[in-house]
């Protein structure tokens, strides 16, 4: 018996981990942090680099509030989720630019702008506010992997779209000397307008749609799911009765 | 009361948390500050490092802050045992279009190893077209003798990217004047080799003779110090220029260009002639061996002839007379002399026979149009003969060069008035000196 | 270390005395903020007005 | 410093630079806030005022205060807190002032702390370095008058774009893309013409 709890309780953290990738995805499904989704992803690392500072932000703000979260008043929650993130995104653009130096210069005003990323605010108000420590951690930890997944994917997109190739090494200390993982002949993939502001629009656009299509398609099979076990149902409900009123004849007679 | 208490308790945690929150921000600032100095020291020398080979990153007494002038810093480039490399420059420019950061970089011998725009709030295609089209042709050319000509060769970029250009134009100008003061620049050090004091030259006349150039060398004040006399000589197949220098009664010496490319013994026959330096130039003949030496010799004794033929004037049209001989005969006289044309100032080489009479004139040097140009000498040519044109007779000359123009109002009349400014000077000082010999 | 601290905790404390203020000045009308108004970003501040409006 | 700086800043910031369709600035409340074209022009008019105070007080924050004390590195709280405060300020203010511009103003104002927009341009205010460029009070009239600019354009492609949103409710629109995605892509397109109007003026 306790043994089943225990699972369940294990269960239900992956699950808390892992909502973010798919179900509760902070950018295709809450449309929460569009400006950074739109802004840093010309690149596949930029978004990687990113990502990587939003977790920290949001796992960090997120045990933070969690910690705290008996002491502050009500009345004055947000006030205090502003000062606990904006202290974090301080710390992490001063971290930032001392230890990749080239990926501050690429993300720029961004970095201070994960301030006003929703995504954050609205975790430590709806989540870390009300729940322990460690969910809190693994909330934050889970949805900013979430963040950083739907950044990569924007970036490969636009990356290889309008160069043709997966750089590495340039924003990030990934590699001595910068190289390519994927690269194709660029004059075949060089579709500038990908790589800036118009195709940030047109990429997220047509990738949300996509996500949805795949949402309806799976809601739609549902619901044929079900409708077949109505039908189902309904046919075995028709059978008892049919055999109720055979068994009714037959007993008269 | 409670409601007191409460609110202080709101007040407490606030402060609480503004205070660790403070305190962890400074912290953290702590603990990055040399890292993120030291990164944005990195960034700003990225660009220099990048342009010289070896090059490794420079000290704070290797970067010189520059007063009044585009360009604000001068890097010197060190290997990692010390040795220079070269130099870069960081100008600013701002026009209208907004601010430009240029780094030039430039080699010992004088080369442009690159030039990169750093930074820009100008119009992104503009400068984007200026980084493809026009920086490329910068590099490897000598600042001693840049060449910017290219700016209207390349169509269409050419007028929009213009302005920009023109930013990144005066400040390599500006790094290549101060280049100039510690760089060796091998045309200077020529100069300086035989006159000292040598801040300026400029080009006097030109010739198609053993001698190709005449030059004035001046000192700070331009006042000049010496007449220099560049010579281009074949060399075993190479041409080398050579630079003869006098002054107004003595021959002073004879050095090359010290061009990378050439040959050591056009370099060693030089010091053949290191007997006659700074001698009177009066009968002055070379006794000298060798291919390369009896070359330099029969060019420097055409020279020798033509400065002691040569008489100076130094009036306000004309610079000096060459008398020209046939043996010991005089046969006739070549009058150099200049004046404001259209559009430049002319210089001419006027020619009278041995009895003043006109014998027709050439351009030296004119930037004025050979549409004007070439009528003239045909024109001013029918009165070859004369020992005297009158002002009606010159004015015939031009009026009707160009036949749409009105009366009197045509574009040939400033060449017209240039040229015959120089001719009656030369047939007024035949007359008033030459003739009464 | 002191200027930053005190700065910090200035401006916290700033914050905090302009939103009790304007927290506790009352609407001058009744109002809702409608639920398309409280998509994307807007949804902290929507949290916010629906709360007090569930409130007054 | 001649006028024109302020004409290239109103017209850069507004047009060249826009906020929304190349700075990707504000992008939340141009999605959330442009189904009908008055609430757009409730949000712009909104942001106008506070984005150009906004700019004023974190420009003489940044020098008069942080600068002096060296302590540039306490930039990112300090902003989000003063233009958080302020937000307040001027919702309260509001508040007490008037009804009527509370209706059509006050519940914007609300929204607008976690406007990135009103951030970016005062962060990038302080990268532009203004003030080393111009001097410290002409630095601040140029940096509210880019602010004035940006807040322009702002209201501009908000106006634009919930016209063209209020059209393209009754399109015919393949399901999953209806909605948000369908608006991110008329917005890709509105920012590929936007991008046509670079280097009109540098």
């Amino acid at each position: 018996m306790a043994k089943t709890k225990n699972m369940k309780k294990e269960m239900s953290r992956l699950a808390n981990l892992t909502k973010g990738f798919f179900k509760e995805n902070p950018v295709f499904v809450f449309l929460l942090g569009l400006c950074p989704a739109l802004a840093v992803t010309g690149t596949v690392e930029a978004s990687l680099g990113m990502g990587l500072l939003v977790i920290f932000v949001l796992t960090g703000s997120n045990v933070v509030v969690s910690l705290i979260r008996k002491w502050i008043p009500h009345q004055i929650r947000v006030p205090s989720y502003i000062v606990i993130i904006s202290t974090f995104v301080t710390i992490v653009g001063l971290l930032t630019e001392a230890y990749a130096y080239a990926l501050h210069g690429e993300l720029g005003i961004f970095i201070p702008l994960i301030v006003v990323n929703c995504l954050i605010l609205g975790r430590a108000e709806s989540y870390a506010s009300k729940n322990k420590v460690h969910d809190a951690a693994i909330d934050g930890f889970g949805m900013g992997l979430g963040f950083l997944g739907a950044l990569v994917v924007i970036g490969f997109f636009r990356e290889f779209l309008s160069t043709g190739a997966i750089a590495y090494g340039v924003f990030l200390p990934l590699a001595e000397t910068p190289g390519s993982i994927i690269n194709i002949d660029s004059y075949v993939f060089s579709m500038d307008a990908f790589g800036q502001a118009p195709g940030g629009f047109l990429v997220i656009g047509l990738l949300l749609g996509i996500f949805n299509f795949v949402a309806i398609l799976k809601r739609n099979k549902k619901e044929r799911e079900r409708q077949r076990m109505i039908e189902e149902k309904k046919r075995q409900a028709l059978e008892r009765k049919r055999q109720k009123a055979q068994e009714k004849a037959g007993a008269k007679a | 009361m409670a409601n007191l208490l409460e609110k202080m308790k709101v007040a407490a945690v606030l402060l609480i948390i503004g205070a660790v929150s403070g305190l962890a921000i400074f912290g953290t600032h702590t603990l990055t500050e040399e890292r993120r100095e030291e990164n944005r020291r990195m960034a700003q020398l990225a660009i220099y490092l990048e342009m010289f080979d070896g090059a490794v990153a420079p000290d704070d007494d290797d970067i010189v802050a520059i007063a009044d002038s585009s360009v604000k810093e001068m890097v010197t480039m060190r290997d990692g045992s010390g040795n220079i490399l070269g130099y870069a420059f960081r100008g600013e420019g701002r026009i209208s279009h907004g601010d430009i950061t240029v780094i030039v970089g430039i080699d010992l011998d004088g080369t442009i190893v690159d030039v990169k725009i750093a930074d820009s709030t100008q119009t992104p295609s503009y400068v984007q077209s200026v980084r493809d089209h026009y920086l490329p042709k910068l590099i490897d050319q000598p600042i001693v003798a840049m060449n910017y000509d290219f700016t209207s060769e390349i169509a269409g970029t050419s007028a929009s990217a213009g302005m920009t250009f023109g930013n990144v134009r005066r400040i390599i100008e500006d790094a290549r004047f101060i280049a100039g003061d510690f760089l060796s620049d091998p045309i200077m050090d020529a100069y300086e080799s035989l006159v000292p004091d040598v801040v300026s030259f400029e080009t006097f006349v030109v010739f198609d003779r053993a001698f190709k150039e005449e030059l004035l060398v001046k000192d700070d004040d331009e006042n000049t110090l010496a007449y220099a006399y560049l010579m281009d000589l074949d060399i075993d197949g190479e041409t080398v220029t050579y630079v003869a220098a006098y002054d107004e009664t003595e021959f002073i010496g004879i050095t090359v260009f010290a061009f990378d490319d050439v040959p050591q013994d056009a370099i060693d026959a030089v010091w053949a002639f290191e007997g006659y330096w700074n001698s009177d130039f009066n009968g002055l003949t070379f006794d000298v061996d060798g291919e390369i030496e009896n070359t330099i010799a029969a060019a420097l004794t055409e020279l020798n002839t033509f400065v002691e033929n040569r008489t100076w004037i130094n009036a306000n049209t004309l610079d000096y007379v060459e008398t020209l001989y046939d043996g010991d005969t005089v046969t006739g006289y070549m009058f150099i002399g200049r004046s404001q044309g259209l559009m430049s100032i002319n210089v001419l080489e006027v020619y009278l026979d041995e009895t003043g009479a006109f014998q027709g004139f050439t351009y030296n040097q004119s930037g004025d149009s050979l549409n004007w140009r070439t009528p003239l000498i045909e024109r001013f040519g029918a009165y070859e003969g004369q020992t005297e044109i009158s002002q009606s007779e010159a004015e015939a000359a031009w009026d009707d060069v160009n036949p749409n123009a009105p009366d009197g109002e045509t574009s040939a009349t400033g060449t017209g008035q240039s040229v015959y400014a120089v001719i009656s000077a030369a047939l007024d000082y035949y007359s008033d000196t030459l003739g009464d010999e | 270390m002191m200027p930053a601290v005190i700065f910090v905790t200035v401006m916290v404390v700033l914050f905090l005395g302009t939103f009790m203020l304007n927290k506790n000045t009352p609407a001058p009308v009744d109002y809702k903020i409608s639920a398309a108004r409280c998509s994307a970003c807007s949804h902290y501040g929507c949290a916010l007005k629906q709360e007090e409006a569930e409130e007054s | 410093m001649s006028w024109t700086v302020f004409f290239v800043a109103i017209f850069s910031s507004m047009l060249i630079n826009n906020v929304v369709l190349m700075k990707f600035l504000g992008v939340c409340p141009f999605l959330g806030v442009s189904k009908k074209t008055g609430s757009a022009l409730g949000m712009s008019a909104a942001v106008m005022f506070v984005m150009v105070i906004a700019a004023f007080v974190s420009y003489l924050l940044y020098y008069l205060v942080l600068v002096p004390l060296e302590i540039e590195f306490v930039q990112t709280i300090s902003f989000i807190l003063i233009i958080a405060s302020l937000v307040q300020l001027v919702e309260m203010i509001i508040k007490k002032i008037s009804k009527k511009l509370y209706k059509s103003l006050g519940v914007y104002i609300a929204l607008i702390t976690t406007n990135c927009a009103i951030l970016g341009i005062a962060v990038e205010n302080i990268t532009r370095d203004f003030a080393g460029q111009y001097g410290l009070f002409p630095g601040l009239a140029v940096a509210v008058t880019t602010a004035f600019g940006a807040a322009l354009g702002f209201g501009l492609v908000m106006f634009a774009f919930s016209t063209i949103r209020e059209r393209l409710e009754g399109a015919n629109v393949p399901e999953a893309w209806k909605g948000v995605p369908v608006s991110l892509i008329t917005a890709g397109i509105m920012a590929l013409a936007f991008a046509g109007l670079g280097g009109i003026v540098g």
